[in-house]
């Protein structure tokens, strides 16, 4: 055990470490500095970019952003705020009760207090691999045969990536132009997949999803609202397959050529992007030194199970208010909020994170949609689930709203997406929308067709208080 | 999540719902002072692009009231906006939308519990979001209320005319 | 009848160029007279609707409207005015009594226009109202005849008390209060205007016949009550609410006639107010049922002074007819404090047409010739008179003063203050500006605050205006203009008329 | 009584119309008073108005003196000018109607240079008895009057005297007092004095007064001062409340004949001292009234007292710049206007108290006074006979302010 009072030069001290630099390790660090100017903040990121908006990755992809325009915080955030930011610093274990966190490099860093928002690590299924030539590994030099592919070594193979940073993004640009890629093939049809999609479909490209579940963006979209999104993909020519995923993959060259889906069908495919899904960064921890499920538990107070240890964004497991329980739910506005929570209290502030709940925005081919909260369910699964639905495949537009004992849960907007942050605001509060039902199915439903006391809070700020 | 609208020390835009008449001034007012030419009659007849108003009035029978941005003390556009283009100003609390930076994703619209964040559908941007008319001395809205239904005050001076008000109506 | 004789009195003229089809005097509109076609994007405005309220034009964000009186098509008939054949035109339609709102606009002699007022040169110094005080100060209420004192003989110090019991007075910081507008013909919001500039100023306003409407009690000290015909809204908590009774008998601009507030006025809120059905038209009787002579009325004086044990003012209004001299002196006789005399042109919410142009004499006559019998029968001193019915500038107040009146009451000066156009369509409830309606979509239109500024601004110009003339004639009190005819002179007036207002001709001097 | 009217309307002369309006004047005003009741020539008042020769322009002076008819002190004595002998007949026959004459006989004159064609100036000591009551309550007296007629011999006097002056053209009972007698006419004040050879008479009270209509006629009924029953009123000044305070007093009966400004302080005078019995002291309360703005500042029972006489007697307010000096039996009164836009001067020597409109001619007749002051506006001066035995210290009434000692 190293002697606590006499730190050997090498080990860094700082107050608050952060270990994350994306929307909720900078929201906690800009939190940090609102109560505590003078404490020592080091953020440490395995990434080589000072910071930058993962979701615009897809839009850098679609070329409507350009390189520079990818940061969500401007150039000198770090030097305003004096936040220590330490670039290509992956963090290989923290030592809960020595409060110390050793590096890849092996040097230690000390903390007061730490902030774990490494956010979330794609995940690459294991196919099974029938190679036809050698691959030649970055890493190792050697040539490499394998029989499966999965998280670890999908990198060896040419031509198969996942998009979760900018690194992702940069390397899939560079291959496309390098091997003039014409159309891409996507194993997931969730957020990320459309996302990438999206990007794709707005370039030109022919894209093929692959979608294990009956309909894409199965998390957040019920039949309705997928068909009408797959419906105008499809009306560009591309390909979707659902209850479909890939059992073979196919290389040559040390580069992907081709897969068969599970219904057996065979499609030559010279790029591959696996977009299944997400799951917390939490390996640098090691087991039983925090209470982990699939995110890092936390309470109300961003708290995990370890003293003085705190956690926020992708990587944590928090209250979803709507389901009661604790739910890791990966999305961007609740990354900042929980960042800034957790900053506040770890600055020796008392907030409480009131919970959130899963939204998503996304706009595809012109057809922009949003959905919230709890979206699947259907009229009669539970004896007090109401649901409104207006749908008009012809026009692109559905409005699904879904109610359980006169509260709105759960809302998909397609096509008209005007003003839904007043639904938002209605899942929030929980607001008691019986006097106003009928009201719910107006197309431009507003302010003042909203229950009297919470149409006063927002209009004169009076009324309840929310 | 808490939504207070503003600072407490920054003056906000207030509305007296009971004496809004559904005129659609402030509208059309907000729509000069964003057009290019701010000359309302050329405004309207020769800048076609639609200049979108930053203040909607919603209306019903003879109930009426305008509403536009409330520049949130932590606003939940501010947070979920994914690109920065959307930032609170530290000093004068005013939340604007930087056009060049926004990409369209509308997460703003999606969080914004007032609805008064709006899709500009040529631009594919955010085409309306008051901006609290900083460089002039009134917000235009509140300036052409021909009823003074919209104030501009300070939030203790106007909590004091609220309570005051109040009491008068109790007393 | 499909065949539409009448023409349409007004004509909207829109300028296309500065029309940017925004829609505000589609929404604004009351009448529907300009409608939106979505298709060519232009407006359209229906003359026939039109009534002249001005609405739209002011509130036209471009100014491209212009609402202009249009001449009519008939032949020149000097006998026959247009007038006439509308009148016959809508009766002839309507078969009903032709209703109309405001003050009689026929052309009689408008007597204040023909009255100069004096100014002091040389042989006495005016006083300047900026640097020496000037007091208009107003007490309403009965006087006695004389004062006794108590007076302590062996003190040194000579303290003087006063011994006689002084009649209750209101006291008013200016000669002018606000008249009888009932809740019903004008909206609560003017209601309120009124009362909360009232007490702002420290002057009074009348409620009416329309009962006082409960959130209007904090303004208790400076209202005066109505007690009317039909006894709306009339208990012993709303006469001990008021700082003074007023009996109302008649009114200027339909003298003999009872009060008419349409059904359509009366919303539930107002039949609280006034304690009667809803919806129904409140037609209080046209005499009092319970005053057939003027020993009844007196007996109705002492039951209120009773009723208040006599707390305030009990005055009496009456309008202005023919025999108005030994009617104001058989009121005072019979015990009021005041007497309010409501002259031809005094305004209303809805009137028949004929009666308010054609019956009545003008408020100068009444006033001259009221102050004059009381000074004659030696008891001007025992009541106060206010002078009503189109009082339209501080000049026709100094003047009615000057006559002999003690304050004035204004009405439609108050309104048109508020907003009011004077386009006489009261009656119909669709009051553009919000003041004499109903209806929430339009009186929202009156803000208050808005009102009770407008209104403190009025009282204190005029109020200011006082002074400056008074101080001119070198006068600093009130009290030293009451009845001084000496400071008035009529021009391009007949003698008659002259003597009838006991005043000289101008370029006569004492 | 009514055929008596009209008949004299037919021969009335373009004068009588003419006079009937309101004369403006400035002019100058001077009094004396023995307090201690001592008598003295009028000599010394001449001299004092003389002083101000500038303040008149001739067309106007006059003088009242107390104590001058000492055998008939308890009887009225009338001063009446008749512009012809018609006038004194119709008016010979009105009196003696109503009273019985002791005395009647021509005001001894003298030729002065500068006064001309004066009117018959006749006076008259009366007792009232004989059939008076009956004739003086015909048919044109007031309504009012009937209220304050009750009997009271010095309303019938008030009433004869109006009703003479109204309606009888060319008859003006220019004084109608007891023990006190009037004296003016058109011209200076000094050469009036020698008309009338003043310095033959000797009271203990003088007023007197130089006027300066700002219009070429001159009256001899229209000069200083006006004179009713004992009251006697001069006055420098116009008021702009004429209208009013002549309504207000036309309501108690009191007809507003000569029209000028002094009639009608003198009704004013009367009916709020005799007729409303109000203490000589309050007076000023009511003809000059303090301003709200004091009164608001007053103790409570006192402000309620103000407020009372300024509600109830609003109407008596002399509004506009006046200085008065008022006569009557046992007092001189002085008063300003509330704001002092007139001048006016007080002064005491042993038991003679002076009120002049400037200081110049107490001076003269007075060079060293004991005490010497210029009373604020609205501040009263009051000088009471009797108040002080002859060189006695004095305890005089003072008024508000510390006299500036001289």
């Amino acid at each position: 055990m190293r002697r606590k009072n006499n730190i050997p030069k090498k080990d860094e001290m700082a107050d608050y470490i952060i270990i994350g630099n994306s929307a909720a390790g900078l929201a906690a660090a800009d939190s940090i500095r609102k109560l505590d100017k003078a404490g020592k903040v080091m953020v440490l990121t395995e990434e080589n970019y000072p910071n930058y908006s993962k979701p615009m990755i897809t839009y850098f992809l679609a070329k409507t952003v350009s390189l520079d325009k990818v940061y969500f915080k401007d150039k000198k955030f770090y030097r305003d705020n004096n936040i220590d930011i330490r670039l290509n610093t992956r963090v290989k274990s923290v030592d809960t009760a020595g409060m110390f966190l050793t590096v890849e490099s092996g040097r230690i860093f000390y903390f007061k207090k730490l902030l774990i928002a490494s956010g979330g690590k794609p995940i690459v299924p294991r196919i099974r691999v029938i190679g036809t030539g050698t691959i030649e590994s970055s890493r190792s030099g050697k040539d490499k045969t394998f029989d499966f592919m999965d998280g670890t070594n999908y990198r060896d193979i040419g031509g198969i990536f996942t998009l979760t940073t900018l690194d992702d993004a940069i390397k899939i640009r560079d291959y496309i132009e390098k091997n003039k890629i014409k159309e891409i093939s996507i194993l997931g049809g969730g957020l990320i997949g459309l996302k990438a999609a999206e990007a794709f479909l707005e370039t030109g490209f022919d894209i093929n999803i692959i979608e294990l579940a009956n309909r894409i963006l199965a998390a957040t979209f019920d039949q309705q609202a997928s068909g009408i999104i797959e419906k105008k993909i499809k009306s560009k020519g591309s390909n979707i397959y659902k209850n479909n995923t890939i059992e073979e993959i196919y290389i040559t060259d040390g580069k992907i050529s081709g897969y068969r889906l599970k219904d057996s069908e065979k499609r030559g495919c010279r790029l591959l992007i696996s977009a299944v899904g997400v799951s917390p960064d939490t390996g640098f921890i090691s087991g039983g030194k925090l209470k982990i499920n699939r995110g890092i538990v936390v309470d109300d107070y961003m708290r995990t199970s370890g003293k003085n240890i705190y956690a926020a964004g992708d990587v944590v497991e928090g209250p979803d208010m709507l389901r009661g329980e604790k739910r890791n739910i990966a999305i961007w506005p609740l990354a900042v909020r929980q960042g800034g929570t957790a900053g506040i209290n770890m600055a020796g502030g008392n907030e409480k994170y009131s919970g959130g709940f899963f939204m998503n925005s996304v706009e595809i081919l012109q057809i922009p949609s949003i959905s919230m909260g709890l979206t699947n369910a259907e009229e009669g699964e539970d004896k007090n689930i109401e649901v409104f639905k207006d749908f008009n495949p012809k026009k692109n537009m559905y409005k699904k709203v879904v109610m359980k004992e006169n509260r709105i849960i759960g809302v998909i907007l397609v096509g008209n997406i005007e003003r839904a942050g007043i639904y938002a605001g209605l899942i929030r509060n929980q607001i008691d929308i019986s006097s106003v039902k009928e009201n719910i199915s107006k197309e431009d439903f507003g302010i003042i067709h909203l229950p009297a006391d919470y149409k006063k809070h927002l209009v004169v700020g009076e009324g309840i208080e929310v | 999540m808490q939504e207070r609208p503003g600072d407490d020390c920054m003056k906000r835009i207030y509305i007296q719902e009971e004496y809004c008449i559904g005129c659609r001034l402030c509208e059309i007012y907000c729509q000069v002072k964003h057009s290019k030419s701010k000359k309302i009659i050329k405004a309207f007849k020769e800048e076609l692009v639609d200049i979108m108003p930053r203040v909607l009035v919603e209306e019903i029978g003879y109930n009426s009231f305008a509403i536009q941005c409330r520049h949130c003390a932590d606003a939940p556009c501010v947070e979920a906006c994914i690109s920065g283009a959307m930032q609170k100003n530290k000093n004068t609390g005013v939340v604007t939308c930087d056009e060049d930076k926004c990409v369209g994703c509308w997460s703003c619209i999606m969080v914004c519990p007032y609805g008064v964040i709006r899709r500009g559908l040529s631009s594919g941007k955010i085409a309306s979001k008051c901006d609290l008319c900083v460089d002039e001395e009134i917000p235009v809205c509140v300036k052409n209320c021909p009823n003074e239904a919209l104030k501009f005050i300070e939030k203790d001076e106007d909590k004091k005319d609220m309570m005051r008000s109040k009491n008068e109506k109790k007393k | 009848m499909a065949l539409k004789l009448t023409q349409s009195e007004f004509e909207t003229e829109r300028d296309e160029n500065k029309c940017i089809s925004c829609q505000v005097c589609v929404r604004q509109c009351s009448n529907d007279v300009h409608e939106y076609d979505s298709d060519q994007d232009t407006i359209y405005s229906d003359n026939l609707k039109c009534v002249g309220c001005h609405r739209c034009e002011s509130l036209c964000p471009t100014g491209a409207l212009k609402i202009k009186e249009r001449d009519s098509q008939f032949k020149t008939n000097y006998n026959w005015s247009p007038d006439h054949l509308r009148n016959i035109y809508r009766q002839a339609d309507s078969g009903g009594v032709l209703l109309t709102g405001m003050g009689s606009d026929k052309p009689y002699t408008v007597y204040w226009d023909r009255i100069l007022f004096n100014a002091s040169q040389v042989t006495n110094p005016s006083i300047d109202p900026l640097r020496e005080p000037m007091e208009i100060k107003t007490f309403i209420g009965r006087k006695p005849d004389k004062l006794e004192f108590k007076k302590n003989k062996n003190l040194k110090n000579k303290s003087i008390k006063l011994k006689t019991k002084m009649y209750p007075q209101l006291e008013l910081s200016t000669p002018i209060m606000f008249s009888a507008m009932s809740y019903g013909s004008i909206s609560f919001n003017a209601c309120k205007s009124l009362a909360s500039a009232a007490s702002q100023f420290g002057t009074y306003y009348n409620t009416g016949e329309g009962g006082l409407h409960k959130d209007l009690y904090k303004y208790a000290e400076n209202t005066i009550v109505q007690v009317a015909s039909g006894r709306y809204g009339v208990d012993v908590d709303y006469l001990n609410k008021g700082s003074a009774v007023e009996i109302k008998i008649g009114q200027g601009a339909k003298p003999g006639i009872g009060g008419h507030l349409p059904g359509e006025k009366v919303t539930e809120d107002i039949s609280n107010t006034r304690m009667i059905p809803e919806g129904t038209d409140a037609l209080s009787p046209a005499p009092h049922h319970d005053i057939y002579s003027i020993e009844d009325l007196a007996q109705l004086i002492y039951a209120l002074k009773e009723a208040t044990d006599w707390s305030k003012p009990v005055g009496v209004k009456v309008s202005a007819v023919h025999n108005i001299a030994p009617i104001a002196s058989g009121i005072v006789r019979a015990g009021a404090d005041f007497v309010t005399i409501d002259g031809l042109r005094g305004g209303t919410g809805a009137a028949p047409q004929t009666i308010r142009d054609n019956v009545g004499i003008p408020i100068e006559l009444a006033v001259a010739a009221v102050d004059e019998r009381l000074r004659e029968e030696g008891i001007r001193h025992k009541a106060s008179i206010i002078a009503a019915g189109s009082i339209r500038s501080s000049s026709d107040a100094i003047k009615a003063i000057a006559l002999g009146a003690d304050a004035v009451y204004i009405g439609t000066a108050a309104l048109i203050a508020m907003g009011c156009h004077l386009c006489q369509k009261c009656y119909t409830g669709k009051c553009n500006w919000g003041i004499a309606t109903q209806d929430p979509y339009l009186t929202k239109r009156l803000n208050p605050d808005i009102g009770t500024r407008r209104l403190l601004n009025l009282l204190r110009g005029w109020s200011l205006e006082i002074k400056e003339m008074l101080g001119g004639a070198g006068i600093n009190a009130i009290e030293s203009l009451k009845g001084n005819r000496e400071h008035l002179r009529g021009i391009g007036l007949s003698d008659r008329e002259l003597t009838v207002l006991g005043i000289k001709h101008a370029g006569e001097a004492w | 009584m009514k055929e008596l009217k009209n008949k004299i309307k037919i021969n009335g002369d373009g004068q009588k119309e003419f006079s009937r309006s309101r004369i403006p004047s400035g002019c100058a005003v001077f009094g004396v008073i023995n307090e201690a009741g001592e008598k003295f020539d009028g000599k010394m008042v001449i001299d004092g108005i003389s002083i101000m020769h500038e303040r008149s322009n001739g067309l106007g002076g006059g003088f009242a003196a107390y104590g001058i008819y000492p055998h008939f002190s308890d009887d009225w004595v009338f001063h009446i000018f008749y512009d012809d002998t018609e006038a004194k007949r119709l008016a010979e026959d009105e009196i003696k109607g109503s009273f019985k004459i002791l005395l009647s006989e021509e005001i001894p004159t003298k030729k002065v240079p500068r006064v001309e064609n004066p009117p018959l100036i006749y006076r008259y000591f009366l007792k009232t008895g004989g059939n008076s009551k009956s004739r003086i309550d015909s048919a044109a007296v007031s309504g009012l009057r009937k209220q304050a007629a009750g009997g009271d011999e010095e309303d019938n006097i008030v009433n004869f005297v109006m009703h003479i002056n109204r309606d009888i053209c060319g008859a003006y009972i220019i004084s109608s007092g007891k023990n006190m007698g009037i004296f003016k006419g058109v011209g200076f004040p000094e050469d009036i004095g020698r008309f009338f050879k003043l310095d033959k008479y000797e009271g203990y009270l003088w007023t007197s007064h130089g006027r300066f209509p700002t219009n070429s006629v001159g009256w001899w009924g229209g000069a200083h001062p006006f004179g009713l029953l004992n009251w006697s009123v001069v006055h420098n000044g116009e008021i702009s409340s004429y209208g009013t305070n002549k309504r207000f007093v036309s309501g108690f009966g009191y007809e507003c004949t000569l029209s000028t400004d002094t009639e009608v302080i003198t009704y004013l005078l009367d009916l709020m001292v005799r007729r409303q019995k109000i203490d000589l002291e309050m007076v000023h309360l009511i003809l000059a009234s303090p301003l709200w703005e004091e009164i608001e500042r007053m103790p409570r029972d006192r402000r309620e007292l103000l407020q009372a006489l300024r509600i109830v007697y609003g109407s008596a307010l002399i509004n506009g710049p006046f200085s008065i000096i008022v006569g009557n039996n046992n007092f001189m009164y002085a008063l300003n206007d509330r704001i002092k836009l007139r001048p006016l001067v007080a002064a005491r020597k042993d038991e003679y108290l002076f009120i002049s409109s400037e200081e110049a001619p107490i001076r003269k007749v007075c060079p060293s006074p004991d005490v010497l002051w210029h009373p604020d506006g609205g501040e009263p001066v009051i000088g009471v006979v009797g108040k002080r035995e002859k060189k006695a210290g004095s305890n005089l009434i003072r008024s508000g302010k510390k006299p500036v000692k001289v």
